[in-house]
Order: C-alpha cells, then sequence, then structure tokens
C-alpha cells in the first residue's frame, strides 16, 4: 500500500481493563501541518500520544513515518523516531535546575572528564529558553518555577532533541495569555521548520487559531476529520460532543443578599498582601488576574493550607450571626476543588467511590460508614457527570485527565456547601461536562450557595459571574459588579491599564 | 493437672533433638533419661556461646560414662524476656525434668519458677542470681561477677599503691557493660566497692551498651576532661580494644613499668586479656571459670531430678596479673585456649 | 507591615541555615563549659569518631537520594568486616586485599538489596529488614562472636598521618569529597536525583529508573562495607557489637544535616558532612562533660529535638 | 478475539503466568510444609503450643496495630516499643509504692497517652518527620526507663499478674485483650469515616487537607492510639512476666512491630494495611519461630531463615499490589 502521508499511525488498538481506549484508530499528519486531536474526556487522546511518545505499548497497529514501517515499543524508539510529548501536566525534576532538566538525555554530552560542564550547559540552556521567549534562570532549581515555566522545559527538551514529531497534550490549561501567545508563536516556528505537530486541546478557538487540520475521537474511535478552513466551531461542538452544546449564561439579576463570609485584613507573606472582601449568598464571585497574581495563594491562605501572618474571617452561622473562623474549621465547612488535581486534589491510588464520597464522609455515616449509599451516591454522580469509567470501583489514577476533574467536581457537589471555592472549575474538560459544570455551579448559586470562583478563562467569569474582584500582585486592586463584566474591561483591569487602579 | 496433659500430648515429641537412641528407652517410665530444658537468654557473645559449648560436651561425655543418660532441649531467647516466659513453657509441655534458665530478667523468671514447680519439676537459675523475694530456684549456678571485678580491681589498685601512688590520687574511669543487664551492672558494682575499699575514687562513667565502638568514642573526651585518671576498668576484655585504640591514639599505650602507663583492670580471662596481661599492657583482669559453671549446672540438674538437694554453686573468680599468669599458663589453666582448640576442629 | 515582612525574610534565611548556626552554638555552649573541648586534639579525637559514620551516612545519603531507606547497613558493616577479617586472620589471606574485599562484600549484598527491591519489586523496608536479621545470623555463625584483631598491616594504616591525621580519616574525607563531586556533578548523579525526586516522570522519561535505584543500593552497601574497613584500623578489631543499631544513627545524622527522607535532596556534602559531626560534636561534648549516664541518651535526643524543631518551623511559614 | 473478552482477560492480567505458578507452586509447597510438619512435629498443632504462640504474639500484635495505624497514615512508630517499656516499668513502680492495681493502669495510661501526644504533637503540629520525631521519643523513653528503675526489674503485685496474666477458662487474658483489641481496631479502621480519613491521609494528605479533613487533628489522634496500644501492650505483657524491666522491649522489638505491620501487608508509604493484618503479621513471626525451635534449629539460624520468609512474603503483597491497580 502507498503511503500517502509523512506520518502515519494505522489501524491502532489498545485495551485496558474494561475499556478499549484506542479502537482502531488511524491518524495521518504531513510535514509542516498542524494537527489537531480534540474530542470527550476519555476518548482517548493521551492514550494515543503516549503511545507515540512509548510511554505505552499499543495492542496492535502499525506506524509509518517517511514510508517506512517503524516499531515504537519504548522511549527509545520514541526518540530514536524523533518524537517529543509534551506532557498534559509538564514532566520535571524538582530538585534539579532548570538546565539538568532541559538535557536530561543529553547530559553525557555535557560531560567531560566524567564531569559535568556546567557553565556551557547554562550556556545552552538560556540559548534554547531564550528561543522559545522563556525567561527562567537556567540556574533555579525546577520546584521553584511556574507551571508554565515547566511546561517550557518541556518544549526546550523537545528542540534539544530535535525532534521531527512534536506532539502537545493541552498545553494550555495552566498557562498565562503572555505564555499562550509564546507558545502558538513557538508552534508556528515549528511547522515552518516542517515539522509535523499535534496538538490536543479542549479549547476549539485554539483549534481554529493554529491547526490546519484536526480529527474527532470519541470513546476510542477516530469519528471526524475536518480540514480548519472548512469548519465552523459550532461544527466542531457537535462533532465533539454529538449534539449541540448550549452556553451557560448566568441571566440572574443582579441580587444583594445577606453576606455569608466576609475576609478581613488577610496577609500572607509573600504572595498574599492585605486582602478585604465578602461574598453574599446565592452570589458567584469571580477571582480574576493573571497567572500567578495568587489567587491560588489567597484561597489557600483562607483556609489556612498556607499559614496566614495576620487576618480574620467571620462567616455567618446557622442563627444567622456573622461569627469568626478558623481557616480550618471553614474548610471543613465549605467545598474547596483544587487547583492541581495530582498534588491535593485526588486520592490516586483510591477508587473512584472513595473519592467522590470524601468531602463529606459524615452524610455516609452513623457511627460505620454505609458502603451501600457510598456506591449508590458515586454511580449517580457518574452517571451525572458524564464520568467515563467501567464501574465505581475503578482507581482514580487511571482515569483520563478530565474525568479526573470531574470526579472532583463531583466529590465538592455533593456536599451541598453554603459556601464553595472553585479553583479552576473546567481545568482540561470537554464542552460537554463544561456546559454541564457551568449549570451546576448556576444551580448551587441559585440554591443559596456562595460560589467563589477563580478561572483562568475569561469567557467563565463573563458568563457565570455577578461580580468579579480583580487580583494583581497578591492584592484585590479593583470590584467589577454585573454590569460591568466584559472582556475589555476584565483584561485591562488585570493589566493595570486603567487608571487609578494602581495601589 | 496441666503436667498430665502436657504428658499425654507431648507424647511423640519425646523424640527431642539430639541422639534417637536414647529416646527409645525414655518411654519405658523409669528414671534413666533426664530432660533438661534450657532456656538460653541470647548466645551473642563468646561467653555465653562457650558455656553452651562446655555444656554440650560435658552432656556427651556425662552420657559416655553414666548411666543416667541426659537429653537435652535448647531454646534461645534473643534478649527478649516475653519470649523466653512463653519458651520456658514450651519446654514444660515437651516435658522436661529440669529447667535451666539464664534469666533475661530476674524478677520476670519468678513466673516462669512458680510454673515450673506447679509442673512438679525443678528449676536451676543459671548465671544469675535471682531477685530476692520470690519463688527461688531449686539451685543456682553462676559465676560471681561482682566477685570478678572486685578482685581485678582490688589487683590492680594495690599494685598502683605498691609502685607509689597514694590511694587518694587513684582516679578510676569505669566503662559500665549495659545498664540494662544486671549482671554487667554487678561488674560495675564490683569495681565500684573495690575502689572505696582501697580508698581510691571513681572519676567518671561511661556508658558501653557493651560495644567497643562506643568506648572508643566516649573515652577521649572522657580523659580529655580527667587528666588525672589513672586506672581504667572495663568489664570485658573485648572493650579494652577500644581503650588501646584510644591510648595508642594518644601516646599512652605503654607497657606496665614503663613511664607513662595507663593502669587497666578488666573481667573475663579470655584471649585477649590474657595477651594484654602477657605483652604486659593490662594489669589485672578477673578470671572467671566458665566451664565449671557448665559442668556443675549439669551435675546438679541430674542430681535436681533424681530427687536430691545440690544447693547453690558460685564459681569463685581470682585476679590474673602479669605477676602469676606464668605458671597458670604452664599448667594449661585457662580454659579459653582449650576452647579455641576444640572450637577449631 | 513591611517590617515584619523583612524580619520575615531574615527569619527564612536563618531558618533555611538553622541547623547549621545550632551546631556553631552547640559548639560555642561546650567549648564555654569545658576548656578542653576547643583542642586540636578533641577536635581530631571527633573527626576519628565520626569516620565510620560519616562512611555509613554517605552511602545511605544515596540511598535516600533515589527515595529508598536502607536498613541493613548497619548489619552490612559488621557482615563485610567480619568475613573479610575472618579470611585475613584465620585462612590467611592477603591482608591488604581483604581491606579491599570489604567494601566489595558490602557492595554485594547492596546488590543482592537493590535486586529484590528493583527487579522482583518488594518493599525495601522489609527487605533490608530482613537482610540485616539474615546478616547478623550468617555473622554470629561464622565468627561465633568472638572479636577479631586485626594484624599489624592493618593497623599501620593508623600510623601513616596525612596533615597530621590519620590516613584513615583524610581518606574518608577525600572519599566524601569525591562523592559529592559524583553526586553534584556527573550524570550519574544528576540522574540518581532526577529518579528521587519524581520517580513516575523518570520512568515516562525512559531514564532506567531501576538500574539507577540498583547502583544506588550497591552504592549504600559499598559505603557500609567500607565503614567495616575504616573500623577495622580505627579499632584495630572486628567485635560483636558491631553494626547494631546504626541504621538508626546514620538516618539520623543525616536527616539532621538536611538529607530528605522523601527522595531527591540531599548533599554529601555539607548536608550528610555536618549531620554527622553534629551528632559526634554532641556525643564528645556531653561526654566530656561528665553527663549522667542515664540521662546522656535523654540529653542527645532532646538536643536532636530541639534542632528538627528548629528546622521545621520553616515549612510552616 | 472479542473486544469483551479480550477486555476480560486484561482484567486479570495483572496476574501473569509467572505470578500464577509462583502463587500455586508457593501455596502447594505451604500445604506440604504444613502436612509434613504434621507428620513430623504433631507438637506444633497441639492446641497447647497454638495458645502458646498466641499468648507469645499479643503484645507484638497489639503494637504492630498500632503501628498500622501510623503507617496507613503515612507515618512510622519508632518508638512503640521503647513506651511500652517505658509505662510498664512506672506503673510497676507505682503498684510498687502504693500497691493500688487501679493507680497502677492508670499510671501506665498516662505514660502511654502522654508519649502518644508528644508523637502526634511532633509529627503534625511541630511538623517534624515522624521517623525522627519518634526515633527521639524512642530515646527519651529508653533513657527514662533505664533512669526510673535504676536497671533493676520491679516486680507486680499478685492480683494485677492474676487479672491479665491468667488462664480465663481456656482462654489466656492476654489472648482476649489482643483479640478484643483487634476486633475494635479493625472495625474502626475499616468501618468508620475516622478510618477512612487515616487512609485518605496516607494516601494523599494535601487532597485530604483540602476535603475539609482536619489531618493534624487525624494525625495526633492517630499517635495517640498507637501510644494506648503500647500502654496496652505493657499491661499485658507485664502482668505475663509478672515483673517490669528493660528486658521489656530489647533493640530488635521495635523492627519486631515494624515487620510485623509490614508482612501482614501494611506499606511504608502510607494508605494500606489493616489491624487483622498486624496480627497475621506477628502471628506468622512467631509461629515461624516456634517452629524451628521445636525442629531445634539455634537461634541464629532462625533469624536468617526468618529473613528470607519476610521476604518470600512481601513477594504476595508486591502480587496484591498489582491486582489492586489493575
Ligand atoms: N493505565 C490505565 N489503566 C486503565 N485505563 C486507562 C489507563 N489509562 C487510560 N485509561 C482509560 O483509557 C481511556 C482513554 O484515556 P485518555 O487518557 O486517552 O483520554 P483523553 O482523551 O486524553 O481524555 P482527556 O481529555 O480527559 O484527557 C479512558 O477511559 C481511561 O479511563
Ligand atoms: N508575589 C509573589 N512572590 C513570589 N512568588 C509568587 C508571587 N506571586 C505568585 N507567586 C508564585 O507564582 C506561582 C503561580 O502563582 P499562582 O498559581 O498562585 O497564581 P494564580 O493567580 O493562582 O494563577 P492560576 O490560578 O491561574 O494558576 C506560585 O508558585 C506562587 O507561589
Ligand atoms: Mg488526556
Ligand atoms: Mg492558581
Amino acid at each position: 500500500m502507498e503511503r500517502r502521508s509523512y506520518f502515519e499511525a494505522v489501524n491502532l488498538h489498545k485495551y485496558f481493563p474494561g475499556v478499549h481506549a484506542l479502537n482502531d484508530v488511524t491518524i495521518t499528519a504531513d510535514k509542516g501541518s498542524v494537527l489537531g486531536i480534540i474530542g470527550i474526556n476519555g476518548a482517548g487522546k493521551s492514550t494515543f500520544m503516549n503511545a507515540l511518545a512509548g510511554e505505552l505499548a499499543i495492542d496492535s497497529g502499525e506506524y509509518y513515518i517517511g514510508g517506512e514501517k517503524t516499531e515504537i515499543r519504548n522511549q527509545k524508539d520514541s526518540e530514536k523516531n524523533r518524537i517529543a510529548l509534551i506532557h498534559q501536566e509538564a514532566v520535571v525534576f524538582k530538585d534539579l535546575t532548570v538546565a539538568e532538566n532541559v538535557f536530561i538525555y543529553n547530559l553525557k554530552d555535557y560531560t567531560k572528564a566524567g564531569r559535568l560542564q556546567y557553565k556551557k550547559m547554562y550556556e545552552d540552556a538560556s540559548r534554547y529558553l531564550s528561543m522559545i521567549g522563556a525567561q527562567v534562570n537556567p540556574r533555579e532549581l525546577a520546584k521553584n518555577i511556574t507551571v508554565g515555566e515547566k511546561q517550557m522545559i518541556e518544549i526546550a527538551r523537545a528542540l534539544v532533541r530535535d525532534a521531527e514529531i512534536v506532539l502537545f497534550d493541552e498545553p494550555t490549561s495552566s498557562l498565562s495569555l503572555e505564555e499562550k501567545e509564546n507558545l502558538f508563536r513557538i508552534i508556528h516556528q515549528l511547522k515552518e521548520q516542517q515539522k509535523i505537530v499535534m496538538y490536543i486541546t479542549h479549547f476549539l478557538d485554539e483549534v481554529l487559531k493554529i491547526c490546519d487540520r484536526t480529527v474527532v475521537m470519541r470513546d476510542g474511535e477516530v469519528t471526524g476529520d475536518f480540514r480548519i478552513r472548512e469548519v465552523s466551531t459550532r461544527e466542531l461542538i457537535t462533532g465533539i460532543a454529538g449534539h449541540e452544546v448550549e452556553t451557560v449564561v448566568n441571566q440572574g439579576e443582579e441580587n444583594e443578599g445577606e453576606e455569608v463570609l466576609k475576609i478581613e485584613n488577610l496577609n500572607c507573606y509573600p504572595a498574599v498582601k492585605n486582602i478585604n472582601f465578602s461574598v453574599h449568598k446565592g452570589e458567584i464571585l469571580g477571582l480574576w488576574g493573571l497567572l500567578g497574581s495568587g489567587r491560588t495563594e489567597i484561597i489557600r491562605s483562607i483556609f489556612a493550607l498556607d499559614k496566614p501572618d495576620s487576618g480574620a474571617i467571620y462567616k455567618r452561622n446557622k442563627e444567622g450571626k456573622m461569627l469568626k473562623i478558623s481557616g480550618h474549621k471553614l474548610l471543613e465547612e465549605c467545598a474547596y476543588v483544587t487547583e492541581d488535581r495530582h498534588y491535593d486534589g485526588l486520592f490516586m491510588a483510591m477508587p473512584i467511590w472513595k473519592n467522590i464520597t470524601m468531602a463529606n464522609i459524615r452524610n455516609f455515616s452513623n457511627g460505620m460508614m454505609d458502603v451501600q449509599k457510598e456506591h449508590e451516591y458515586s454511580i449517580k454522580m457518574i452517571e451525572e457527570m458524564q464520568i467515563k469509567t467501567p464501574d465505581e470501583n475503578v482507581l482514580v489514577e487511571t482515569l483520563s485527565g478530565g474525568n479526573q476533574q470531574k470526579v472532583i467536581m463531583a466529590r465538592c457537589i455533593g456536599k451541598n456547601p453554603d459556601v464553595f471555592f472553585i479553583d479552576e472549575p473546567t481545568r482540561g474538560v470537554d464542552v460537554n461536562a463544561k456546559s454541564f459544570i457551568h449549570r451546576k455551579i448556576l444551580e448551587l448559586a441559585r440554591q443559596g450557595c456562595a460560589v467563589v470562583m477563580v478561572s483562568s478563562e475569561i469567557e467563565e467569569n463573563l458568563n457565570l459571574c455577578d461580580r468579579v474582584l480583580i487580583v494583581r500582585n497578591g492584592t484585590i486592586t479593583d470590584e467589577v459588579r454585573k454590569t460591568d463584566i466584559s472582556k475589555q474591561n476584565l483584561m485591562d483591569l488585570c493589566l493595570g491599564i486603567k487608571e487609578g487602579q494602581n495601589e | 493437672s496441666s503436667a498430665d496433659d502436657a504428658g499425654k500430648e507431648t507424647e511423640p515429641k519425646t523424640e527431642e533433638k539430639k541422639t534417637e537412641a536414647d529416646s527409645k528407652d525414655s518411654a519405658s517410665g523409669e528414671k534413666t533419661e533426664v530432660t533438661v530444658g534450657i532456656a538460653w537468654p541470647s548466645l551473642g557473645t563468646q561467653a555465653w556461646s562457650a558455656m553452651a559449648d562446655y555444656l554440650r560436651w560435658y552432656v556427651d561425655e556425662y552420657n559416655e560414662k553414666n548411666d543416667v543418660k541426659v537429653k537435652l532441649i535448647e531454646t534461645t531467647a534473643g534478649d527478649d524476656a516475653a519470649a523466653q516466659e512463653t519458651q520456658i513453657r514450651d519446654l514444660l509441655n515437651q516435658n522436661v525434668d529440669v529447667v535451666v534458665s539464664g534469666a533475661i530478667d530476674t524478677t520476670a523468671i519468678w513466673s516462669s519458677i512458680t510454673e515450673t514447680h506447679d509442673a512438679g519439676k525443678k528449676f536451676i537459675s543459671f548465671c544469675r542470681r535471682l531477685t530476692p523475694g520470690g519463688p527461688e530456684a531449686d539451685s543456682t549456678v553462676a559465676p560471681d561477677t561482682y566477685d570478678t571485678a572486685y578482685v581485678s580491681v582490688d589487683a590492680a589498685i594495690k599494685k598502683m599503691i605498691e609502685s607509689g601512688i597514694s590511694a587518694e590520687d587513684i582516679k578510676v574511669i569505669r566503662v559500665q557493660g549495659d545498664l540494662k543487664d544486671q549482671n554487667a551492672m554487678r561488674y560495675g558494682e564490683g569495681c565500684e566497692a573495690a575502689v572505696k575499699d582501697n580508698g581510691a575514687a571513681i572519676a567518671a562513667d561511661i556508658e558501653s551498651n557493651w560495644s567497643v565502638e562506643t568506648v572508643m568514642n566516649k573515652l577521649a573526651p572522657t580523659l580529655q576532661a580527667n587528666p588525672d585518671a589513672n586506672l581504667i576498668f572495663t568489664p570485658n576484655e573485648d572493650l579494652m580494644l577500644g581503650v588501646q585504640s584510644v591510648l595508642e591514639g594518644l601516646g599512652k599505650w605503654i607497657k606496665t613499668g614503663e613511664e607513662g602507663h595507663m593502669y587497666l583492670a578488666a573481667a573475663g580471662g579470655c584471649e585477649i586479656g590474657l595477651n594484654m596481661i602477657q605483652e604486659g599492657y593490662l594489669d589485672a583482669t578477673g578470671y572467671e571459670n566458665l566451664p565449671e559453671v557448665s559442668t556443675n549446672t549439669i551435675d546438679n540438674a541430674v542430681k535436681l531430678a533424681l530427687g536430691e538437694e545440690p544447693g547453690d554453686f558460685f564459681v569463685k573468680s581470682e585476679a590474673i596479673t602479669p605477676e602469676n599468669i606464668q605458671p597458670l599458663l604452664d599448667k594449661d589453666y585457662f580454659w579459653v585456649y582449650d576452647y579455641v582448640k576444640k572450637t577449631e576442629k | 507591615m513591611n517590617n515584619s515582612i523583612n524580619i520575615k525574610n531574615l527569619k527564612l534565611t536563618a531558618l533555611n541555615h538553622a541547623v547549621y548556626i545550632f551546631g556553631v552554638i552547640t559548639i560555642i555552649v561546650f567549648s564555654s563549659l569545658s576548656e578542653h573541648f576547643l583542642t586540636s586534639t578533641n577536635w581530631i579525637t571527633i573527626l576519628r569518631n565520626s569516620t565510620l559514620m560519616l562512611s555509613i551516612g554517605i552511602g545511605l545519603t544515596f540511598a535516600l537520594i533515589v527515595g529508598e531507606l536502607d536498613l541493613s547497613v548497619g548489619a552490612n558493616c559488621r557482615f563485610a568486616a567480619s568475613v573479610s577479617a575472618l579470611l585475613m586472620v584465620n585462612h590467611g589471606w592477603n591482608p591488604y586485599l581483604c581491606m579491599i574485599l570489604m567494601p566489595l562484600l558490602g557492595g554485594f549484598i547492596g546488590l543482592i538489596n537493590g535486586l529484590l527491591v528493583t527487579r522482583v519489586k518488594l518493599n525495601a523496608w522489609l527487605v533490608t529488614l530482613s537482610m540485616k536479621l539474615a546478616l547478623v545470623g550468617i555473622v554470629v555463625k561464622l565468627t561465633n562472636t568472638v572479636a577479631i584483631n586485626m594484624p599489624q598491616e592493618v593497623l599501620n594504616f593508623r600510623n601513616i598521618k596525612i596533615f597530621g591525621l590519620s590516613s584513615f580519616i583524610v581518606f574518608i574525607l577525600a572519599v566524601m569529597i569525591l562523592m559529592q563531586i559524583i553526586l553534584r556533578y556527573s550524570t550519574f548523579g544528576r540522574k540518581l536525583v532526577a529518579v528521587g525526586s519524581n520517580y513516575a516522570a523518570a520512568e515516562k522519561l525512559g531514564i532506567n529508573v531501576k538500574n539507577y535505584k540498583l547502583a544506588a543500593f550497591i552504592i549504600s552497601g559499598f559505603f557500609a562495607g567500607l565503614g567495616g574497613m575504616l573500623i577495622s584500623v580505627n579499632l584495630g578489631s572486628i567485635t560483636r557489637e558491631l553494626g547494631d543499631g546504626y541504621e538508626f544513627t546514620a538516618v539520623s545524622a543525616v536527616v539532621l544535616g538536611g538529607v530528605s527522607l522523601a527522595g531527591g535532596e540531599g548533599s554529601v556534602f555539607p548536608k550528610a558532612f555536618a549531620g554527622v559531626l553534629i551528632l559526634t560534636v554532641i556525643e564528645n561534648g556531653l561526654t566530656m562533660m561528665g553527663a549522667d549516664i542515664y540521662l546522656f541518651q535523654i540529653a542527645k535526643a532532646l538536643i536532636i529535638f530541639v534542632m528538627m524543631y528548629i528546622d521545621s518551623i520553616k515549612n510552616k511559614m | 478475539m472479542s473486544i469483551q473478552r479480550y477486555c476480560a482477560k486484561k482484567k486479570n492480567a495483572f496476574m501473569n503466568r509467572r505470578d500464577k505458578t509462583f502463587i500455586l507452586a508457593s501455596l502447594a509447597a505451604g500445604a506440604a510444609l504444613l502436612l509434613a510438619i504434621a507428620f513430623a512435629k504433631p507438637g506444633f498443632y497441639a492446641a497447647k503450643n497454638i495458645s502458646s504462640i498466641l499468648i507469645q504474639c499479643s503484645a507484638v500484635a497489639i503494637m504492630a496495630a498500632g503501628q498500622i495505624y501510623v503507617m496507613v497514615s503515612g507515618g512510622i512508630d519508632l518508638s512503640i516499643p521503647s513506651v511500652m517499656m517505658l509505662s510498664g516499668c512506672i506503673g510497676a513502680l507505682v503498684m510498687r509504692q502504693t500497691n493500688n492495681i487501679l493507680l497502677g493502669i492508670l499510671s501506665i495510661m498516662a505514660v502511654a497517652v502522654l508519649a502518644g501526644l508528644f508523637n502526634g504533637f511532633s509529627v503534625a503540629k511541630l511538623k517534624i518527620n515522624a521517623f525522627v520525631a519518634t526515633m527521639i521519643t524512642m530515646l527519651v523513653a529508653n533513657g527514662l526507663s533505664l533512669k526510673v528503675t535504676k536497671s533493676s526489674s520491679i516486680p507486680v503485685p499478685q492480683e494485677f499478674t492474676g487479672l491479665f496474666g491468667k488462664y480465663y477458662g481456656p482462654v489466656h487474658a492476654n489472648i482476649a485483650v489482643m483479640i478484643l483489641c483487634l476486633i475494635v481496631l479493625q472495625f474502626v479502621l475499616t468501618k468508620t469515616g475516622f478510618g477512612r480519613c487515616i487512609y485518605a491521609i496516607g494516601t494523599n494528605e494535601k487532597s485530604a487537607q483540602a476535603c475539609g479533613i482536619r489531618t493534624d487533628k487525624v494525625k495526633i489522634q492517630v499517635f495517640l492510639i498507637s501510644g494506648i496500644l503500647s500502654g496496652i501492650a505493657a499491661i499485658v505483657l507485664t502482668a505475663r512476666i509478672a515483673s517490669s524491666s528493660l528486658s521489656l522491649a530489647s533493640d530488635s522489638t521495635s523492627l519486631d512491630v515494624i515487620a510485623a505491620a509490614i508482612v501482614g501487608g501494611a506499606s511504608i508509604k502510607g494508605g494500606v494495611g489493616t489491624a487483622v493484618g498486624a496480627f497475621a503479621g506477628a502471628f506468622i513471626i512467631n509461629g515461624l519461630s516456634n517452629l524451628l525451635v521445636l525442629f531445634g534449629i539455634d537461634y541464629y539460624s532462625i533469624q536468617i531463615i526468618k529473613g528470607m520468609v519476610f521476604i518470600f512474603i512481601t513477594y504476595f503483597d508486591t502480587i496484591r499490589a498489582k491486582a489492586r491497580r489493575a
């Protein structure tokens, strides 16, 4: 058979226990093009890329690169074929320096007489990093840099390997606007250098912006193949979800419910400075700011997860009095969706059902855990959230990224809190689930729950929030009421462009 | 009653250990065989393994010469008093006539003695004086560690006084074996008594946990803090190796009689100590005749099993010094050399 | 406001070096309590006493760096030393050869540990714990618990002086620097750190994680054996208590110095070295002051506690 | 092959052929061994002997259960045997002074609770690494026991021994206490919300915190439990051997307890293990020693064999871990 494209993966199959993760997948790509891979959570996108990167072996199927049949069984094969993967969660070594992280494959090249040539290594690392516009000190330890910078390390690694095929697995989900632009520029560069780029994302605007072609996956199969020039967002959405997906918008009137939570003078060196705000009943309050502006830290110090230096928190109790409350106690009473599901979100080695009920164990126990009830409840949530899994006993670590996020949402929604803190509610989830989660948040607010939401997606802020607080450098610089919320306004404020908002 | 059903249950078990031939006539019921159950605390030191070996050899010898055959069942508790207690119960379950036990805890052993007596069996305390106040052992066979330390330190101090050092100027560094081990503590007490009786004084204590390395680590600073110390006592001779290492480092490892000699006293009478005495570094050691403990134990066990009352036996210690060692060596007096010869085969 | 931030900054910097600061304070306290403490003889003693634990600590640091604990180091030290000593004393093997054999034997035991952990995929704690039991058993069977005296050839190393220090002290200090260079400046060392700081990631990137872990176990065993070699020079004999409880002392020493039990973080110099040295200093100072033997352990433990507490404050901020 | 069948096969794939043969072979070998023992040493199966093993493992099992609680929460407690020893010694002293059993038991528990709280506080509040914190407690407890007993052993009153160290009908009080403890502990660990929290903390402490679990509180409670269990073990043990002294716990007891916990299925990394596992571990260790002693094998050979058997047993655990992942 004649091979038409430079890269072809033909009839790939991959089975996991109870899941047919890749089902007869055939994907081709040409040199100098960017291929988008989109699809609902658990469609098998990451599995496909991991297989290419040699991190897992497919059960059957063939690869052709440059017309030649090749085997990709492990990382070595993948390296030989000059394939590089930029992971969904950046793979870095926290105790190594940035430069060492970049050259982790080629440390040998920098060894002279058994000793690493750090000077040369740092120089080269800065060169590669500046090539992709990353301003990171190559001498810094990787544990001290931001998520975006970690990703830059991975990209630099791909450059160092001079990869022909560069794979991106949801690279933008934790990048700042600037970093995003930078990334797109890099992808463009790669394209011009006649490399093959494959790109997984849940943001369709990105697909439209940078891809030439996109395949759509669903339940392990390729269900669509679109040329970007000939397709609209709407078509893509239907292609992914199988049906139309409505955009959820907070239509409610600006309401002035009673104050339920009040933060006073919260300080936590160095990231959080002098925070004062209050949240009202039934309100969705957005915290908006650039990445790294300290929104996560504000929430963490409210809960005393980072010990605050000063400050007081008041919460309305059942009798309707505002009482001072400690961070830990508050955390017990509220629900909190964390930003990083690996680090402080999920219990990876536990089954789904235990994860779903963990936040409100009390509801499922009266002296003794009611396991039956837990299972029933988890099955209900799995159906409702459309978590793709064989059953509720599956370990969370085997779920796809988006499905893991859904598990966390399910857990917190199930707690039925009166104050709900969400950090990045829809990171990595597909269009379907996104609209579901949005609907859920609105529903909670309508029931009188106060929602504090941190989201880096500007649309989410526009569509959902009743009020937005602008966070810059760890302080709240401004407040935007519902009527004033607009894309332009938020962008200007967070960048500090508007006059008089600076501290 | 418990003894009765132990007898029934353990019927097939009597064919324990050692020789199959012996066990056959034991079924007849006459006292032609004495089963001795030994609960060792642990055999992790040369002294203990030597005593164990001598005991076994003596049993072999004994069985050749006598009509009454002795059968041994041994257990080791690894220095765990609770394990020893169960092991003694296991021994009683195996229907031994006499329980010999080197008590790990000389009070905890009371319950085992009671149990032994309840089962109508006899109990020998091996190498340990039991804490008074509880049930008593039918016989105690032991070296006297207090005495061993006393004679050794006494000999060393006498020698110092002889060579012109006044008693008040004698400052002793006392190394303690193990604060958890009551026999070891008695070495320390013996040393203290000898020091007091001679009008000298203890300048410092070092806790060693029986570890030579610890002695080495702690002795140097102790010597620096007590520059006037002139006698070091260690409760066994292995520990002297640590002392040697430190003194060599300080240039003070000097033979007796020469200028700058540090007086040394130990306890044991094993190879290391005897060599040091011969070379003239060690001034005195207390000799413990361990094989005698073993042989007397078996003799007493048989007597007890046959209904006699042998009483206690304490092996007396004597001080070995450079002055009196040669004739003893010529007599082949020391058991260590014999032991080394036997075990090397 | 600004002021308090400054203070906090200062505090953080201080806390990052808490162990060293505390070490210096300890030294000052001890020297004021005893005029013999701050003398060169005493410091040579301290160095000399720390050699064994330093050797074991170096090896253990490598094991801890890849995120594993080796509980067999003490027994391994005793095993390697005893077997070699037996060969040289009872079987007339060349003493120099046997000296070299000690670390190799230790490394061999480390190899077995490592194979069981990486290839058979067993729990490292239990593997090394079992190894400890087995090794002690074997040593007792082999030596019959008799102390073995080293021949003169071995003891001579003690008398060779370099810069006024015994050769074996200089030797271990040099080896320490070498190992630090390997850990810090070689591909091998960096990959060990990589494996320890993120095992899953290293696996993903196709680093041969198993072999690096294996290597760490071999190194840990090797240095346990080397410890045996040092003690046979230093002490001149191999005795029965050698190696007892070293695993705990060594772990507490290197952790005190700042090597993390979770893997990835740590260095041979200054961290492991500082830990070992501080522990030796505490022991030396307490002995010199003639601390009550019954309270010795308690005093030592409390000092470690205070240090670990100060060290932990920075984690809370 | 149909997908369903393939998937079904995959689901069992965690047990590859090698593991399967291993399990079958070792089951066969185990059965053969047990049978062989029945012929060679029928005494091993005698009720008396089994009960003797149970009595001997009771204290270790109780302590190992405490260790398992700590290990499930992701920590380690090296101080358990030392605390047991210290509380036993102080309790015995108090009983000797006052001749009041109740006061003795109270002081045993008081010491144990204090030690547990100290451990918990150091780990949870002061954020000192558990290994180091409990080692400090271990050193202090050892030192204090030395100090209070002055190396001598202290007899406990007859009534106390009679209460906890004697047979009630066919059952020894030690066994009864052990079984009672294990039932309660197993229930709390696997069936209650508190137990679930312990597993959660061991699996991912940060996540547990974000779920609103008061991790520091739970950790303190866990160490408290392990302290209390040390106290119970002290009661059981001192009653059985009728005295308290420094030989209640030897240096290796701490490792014995850890070994029992790991053999019983707990992991140093946290998040797995059951209280019943502690019993299984303790029973296997003691049963094995007992068996080897019956065969007249000496102590140090037993240590060697023990080491090998531990390694053998953990291999099962490895297979089980694979099964859990699949
Ligand atoms: N190691 C594993 N064991 C079992 N099942 C797995 C494993 N890895 C992935 N799966 C399953 O394979 C399916 C495909 O997962 P994959 O990660 O490829 O999805 P994805 O398309 O990347 O989804 P997302 O958009 O959420 O990242 C999922 O149903 C997932 O549960
Ligand atoms: N002022 C600051 N000084 C030092 N480090 C800071 C400061 N502000 C933020 N950081 C660090 O920058 C990193 C990114 O911050 P963080 O993730 O909190 O930002 P964010 O506003 O929550 O963004 P997002 O939630 O979108 O990721 C964190 O590691 C944080 O510790
Ligand atoms: Mg994915
Ligand atoms: Mg954030």
